[in-house]
């Protein structure tokens, strides 16, 4: 396969799997090395990355909720040139093309990121991270400031995502990636606070979903749309897909089921292999079975206390 | 590290307030050692449909290493457990405690919660003839130890928080492992530090180590939702714990 | 208890009781009363209610999500005129205030069923259903042309809700109702189909709450803020009135656990009686346990096949 | 109806594809009549901390009521049913099947679905000497049938949901109650009645009823998902279901 997930041109961007990770989910690099294997993503974007380096958020940084998450870490990074030396080599060795997520701040700093990013080879494409309740005006300027000669890819935030997309496209966004994780509040059952941060789970996926197909019959199609939020399974993704999107990000689900961000990503790719029967169950992609030795149970006498 | 499955093979219920839960899992994780745990989901046959409540893995140390593939772990009596559940497993994840060569005393310290994620490191400690006191604090002195091995030495505190001779245990013990309550670590290790400092002038380094067990949300280094400030850097929990030097780890 | 829902005035809504069914929960009438108290709720939502008869949606109605569903019924109802006759003398006997939900189409239909209403002395109160996806401008209009000699509550679209709340407080709205489910688009597995339709789940509590949170500090503190969406229980609620909202709206959490209505009324109106030790289950609240006799189960032996 | 509670009494297997569950149910339900159905939530000892995914409560009919307060639903074998699970139940939901007064022959067609819903009327039926006959098409057919009363005649239809005999089958019966897969009920029916029209000149009203089972979101007739439109005017399954006359039903 060879799926081109930037505007056709000079710079465009084209993956062997329209499956990737999301600004987050795998880190800065490889830590998600022992299980999975990169070989089979699309691609790796990196955590969220500033020019200035950032502390992380004090306090609570992740609530349970129903069926989801809370998250709040403050993007915590050692800033970009620092960043890009410790992780350069990671980089280069890493099978498949490197985007750097990097969190739209001003036009000052926007440009001497992309400065210096222009420089690293490493890096196949940046990610831009608009912040939310940005006004329409101030998205366009930084999207409009950040000009490289590599891809640039938008991350729309999530309430704003139908006001931008079109101005965002317009100002030269190469793709657009449909959206950002959602701002919320929530209750800290440990300090009885109530907590605001960016919300995770399955239940953003048909909001987003929607986002995704609307949109795409309003902007320019040589602008493609990735779709990203709440992506759970390989029937997500493939919904993603059928609603326009030309691939997908999978965030959170990465981190509940490793393996399902490889099998996501060997679905839509092609590589999904027949499940044989009595299989066991992570023998589901039989080249993916990873336990190598579980001992039937011999009993079920002692049970424990049902009451 | 690994991501295998496992079956639940056998619950037995310990004492009053306690089961324990004997796991058969991949061989890979016979080798883990006191300090390094699990991150557990339990799954359905079919893992594909899979439900979505509870959302995070939950975080299990085990107690034992029992044979080449049965992990045993500690849960409250009133969690609802089966045989031939099916558990999808992350692990191991985390650093092993890291002891003194030459330990002779050791001092444990449970504060608002169970002191499972401790007793993994009894069984080779007790070989090593090495003596341990465990100190149980706050909710911990609710907790039920029948089933803990005799020669370990049970402390309950007091409503301060101190107990007899604590200027001398302090003194005795060659290295102090505590652990708190979840959601507020830092608070508490806080406390427990202000208790010793009140009691022993110098702590030196490598003395006391706090053992955290915050839920982890990726566990492998990647969301960076568990980092730890310490003095001079940032350590994540998940790659870097779960013991921190509590004279260095920043308690705000 | 006495809780003002509505700004202060000549036809202010006062309550006992800040917990309320949402438009669409629990019917026209009392479709629920053999498993709720009403006379423990604040007041009652109707369905929502067009001018003109609307008949339902066909095809697929509602999709089970993870932890939510998509429902999309096309809010069928006799019509105006019609329901009144139909539901006139159930609405008198209600033990509590019912609030007509009536969908703003267009500024003559509103006018004609404001002019209706008015003569409806059994509705309290009209909460006014504002479309998704509408301009500012029109949603304004609409809420100046319904005026009436009753308090006027105006739901919120969700993706709408933070250039809204604002404009629809000034235009005279006597309450905020935030927000409406969102829309979204899910695959039906029967048909294989995308369908859109509205998004219920406990995942909409958090970003709903941030709404709340944050546009109650915005608008005029006059126009008092009723907070719905994934209100599944006494918790939820109470976290919408520390954000600031003055009320509550419970959805599709009545349909999974009725009982939990009734549960979050009381705790809110407090009504909350303690747990007897040893309880049954739904004795929580002695005087709500419907279940007359539980046998204890008398053998464990014979267990299902669990392989 | 009411929202009660239960538990699941005894998981006990039947046949290779089914096991039937012995509800421990609140007296109220004894009462449950064939086409009553329960609306039923697994849950937990802790009321509150309930999970919700999934969502919605599964609509369970149950085959038979055994004692005052032991109620019997028949469900799949891989399902995973434990002893003890408790259960929020509403119920009971929809109306009884109406049956001829001087019915003596009865036809059951099940067409993509287990039979289940139907089986509650065979005891009744059978004491009072009416004959009947099942008819398993489509996936159906694979349905086993060996725990179910001898008296019944069972037959499997062919490729082209035909079998022998049929127009004389559905000239025998005084009644036909049919039940279809989910999710394409309206299509489903709609092929039935094709086949019934096809052999028998004139449906009368009141000869053949579809048994609807779609999920219902409220079960009390307050969110208008389950609305059906009939020739003429508009009904609620969960009101006034489960069964429908197919001649009034429109099935587009
Ligand atoms: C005043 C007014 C009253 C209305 N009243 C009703 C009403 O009573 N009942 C009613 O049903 N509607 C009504 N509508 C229309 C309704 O608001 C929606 O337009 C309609 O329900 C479609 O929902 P949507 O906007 O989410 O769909 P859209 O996203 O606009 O989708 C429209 C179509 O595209 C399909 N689709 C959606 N998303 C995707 C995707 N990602 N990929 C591929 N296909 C997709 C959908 O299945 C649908 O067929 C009303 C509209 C107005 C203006
Ligand atoms: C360019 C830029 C960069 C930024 N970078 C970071 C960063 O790296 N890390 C970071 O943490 N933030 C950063 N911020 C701030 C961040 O965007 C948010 O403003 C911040 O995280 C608060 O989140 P929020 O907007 O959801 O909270 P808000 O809803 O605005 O809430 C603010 C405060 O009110 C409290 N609160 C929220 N909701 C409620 C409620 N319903 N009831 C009662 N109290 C409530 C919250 O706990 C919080 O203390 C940045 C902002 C900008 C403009
Ligand atoms: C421009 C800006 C930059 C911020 N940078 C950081 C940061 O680096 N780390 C962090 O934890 N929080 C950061 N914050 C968040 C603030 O510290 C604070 O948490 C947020 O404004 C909400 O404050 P409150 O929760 O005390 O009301 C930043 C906020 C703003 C507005
Ligand atoms: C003004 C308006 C009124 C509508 N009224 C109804 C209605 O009464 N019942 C209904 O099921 N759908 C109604 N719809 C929805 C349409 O029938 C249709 O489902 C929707 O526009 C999406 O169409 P599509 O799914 O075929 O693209 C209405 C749509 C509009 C725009
Ligand atoms: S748990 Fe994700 S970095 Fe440690
Ligand atoms: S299921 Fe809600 S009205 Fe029938």
């Amino acid at each position: 396969m060879a799926i081109e997930i930037t505007r056709p041109g000079k710079y465009s961007l084209v993956l062997s799997t329209p499956v990737l990770p999301a600004a987050g989910a795998v880190g800065f690099g490889d830590s998600y090395k022992a299980l999975v294997d990169y070989d089979k993503l699309g691609a790796i974007v990196t955590n969220p990355v500033t020019v200035e380096a950032r502390s992380p958020a004090s306090g609570t940084r992740m609530i349970a909720l129903d069926a989801g998450i809370l998250l709040h870490t403050g993007l915590p990074n050692p800033g970009l040139v620092k960043l890009i030396r410790q992780q350069r080599k990671v980089w280069a060795k890493m099978p498949v093309p490197v985007i750097l997520h990097l969190a739209a701040t001003s036009v000052g700093q926007l440009r001497r990121g992309c400065a210096i990013l222009d420089e690293v080879e490493e890096i196949a494409a940046v990610e831009l991270g608009l912040a939310d309740d940005m006004e329409v005006a101030d998205a366009v300027r930084l999207v409009k400031s950040a000009r490289m000669e590599k891809p640039l890819l938008a991350r729309l935030p999530f309430y704003e995502c139908y006001q931008l997309a079109e101005p965002i496209a317009d100002a030269g966004a190469d793709a657009l990636v449909m959206t950002a994780a959602p701002r919320g509040t929530a209750r800290d059952p440990n300090t009885g606070r109530l907590v605001s941060g960016r919300i995770y789970g399955p239940l953003m996926k048909p909001m987003i979903l929607r986002m995704v197909g609307r949109l795409r019959r309003q902007i320019d199609e040589d602008v493609p749309i990735i779709g990203s939020g709440g992506v759970h399974s390989p029937q997500d993704a493939r919904d993603y897909i059928d609603a326009g999107a030309v691939a997908v990000q999978v965030d959170t689900a990465t981190w509940v089921q490793p393996k399902m961000l490889e099998r996501i990503a060997r679905d839509l790719g092609g590589w999904i292999a027949t499940r044989h029967k009595n299989a066991f169950l992570d023998e589901w992609n039989p080249d993916m079975g990873h336990t190598e030795a579980i001992e039937r149970r011999v009993s079920s006498d002692i049970a424990g206390d049902a009451n | 590290m690994k991501e295998t499955q496992a079956y639940i093979e056998r619950v037995k219920r310990v004492n009053r307030d306690s089961q324990r839960l004997e796991l058969a899992v991949d061989r890979s994780l016979s080798s883990l050692l006191a300090g390094q745990a699990l991150l557990v989901r339990r799954i359905e046959k079919d893992y594909e449909s899979e439900h979505w409540d509870p959302y995070l893995r939950e975080l299990w140390f085990p107690v034992e290493v029992q044979t080449s593939n049965i992990v045993v772990v500690e849960q409250p009596a009133k969690a609802q457990f089966v045989p031939g559940q099916l558990l999808s497993i992350i692990g191991p994840v985390g650093r092993p405690f890291r002891f003194r060569r030459k330990l002779r005393n050791i001092l444990l310290i449970a504060y608002q919660t169970t002191p499972a994620a401790l007793l993994m490191m009894l069984p080779s400690l007790l070989t090593k003839q090495v003596s341990i006191t465990m100190i149980l604090m706050g909710t911990a002195r609710q907790y039920d130890t029948n089933h803990l091995p005799e020669e370990l030495e049970i402390v309950r505190a007091d409503d301060n928080m101190t107990w007899p001779d604590m200027v001398m245990t302090l003194g005795w013990a060659d290295q102090v492992f505590a652990i708190v309550g979840q959601g507020s670590e830092l608070h508490y290790f806080g406390e427990i530090m202000k208790l010793i400092r009140q009691r022993r002038n110098d702590v030196p380094a490598n003395y006391i180590f706090g053992v955290m067990q915050r839920p982890l949300p990726c566990g492998v280094g990647a969301c960076h939702a568990c980092i730890l400030k310490l003095r001079g850097e940032q350590k994540l929990q998940c790659v870097d714990g779960p013991a921190f030097d509590l004279t260095t780890l920043r308690l705000n």
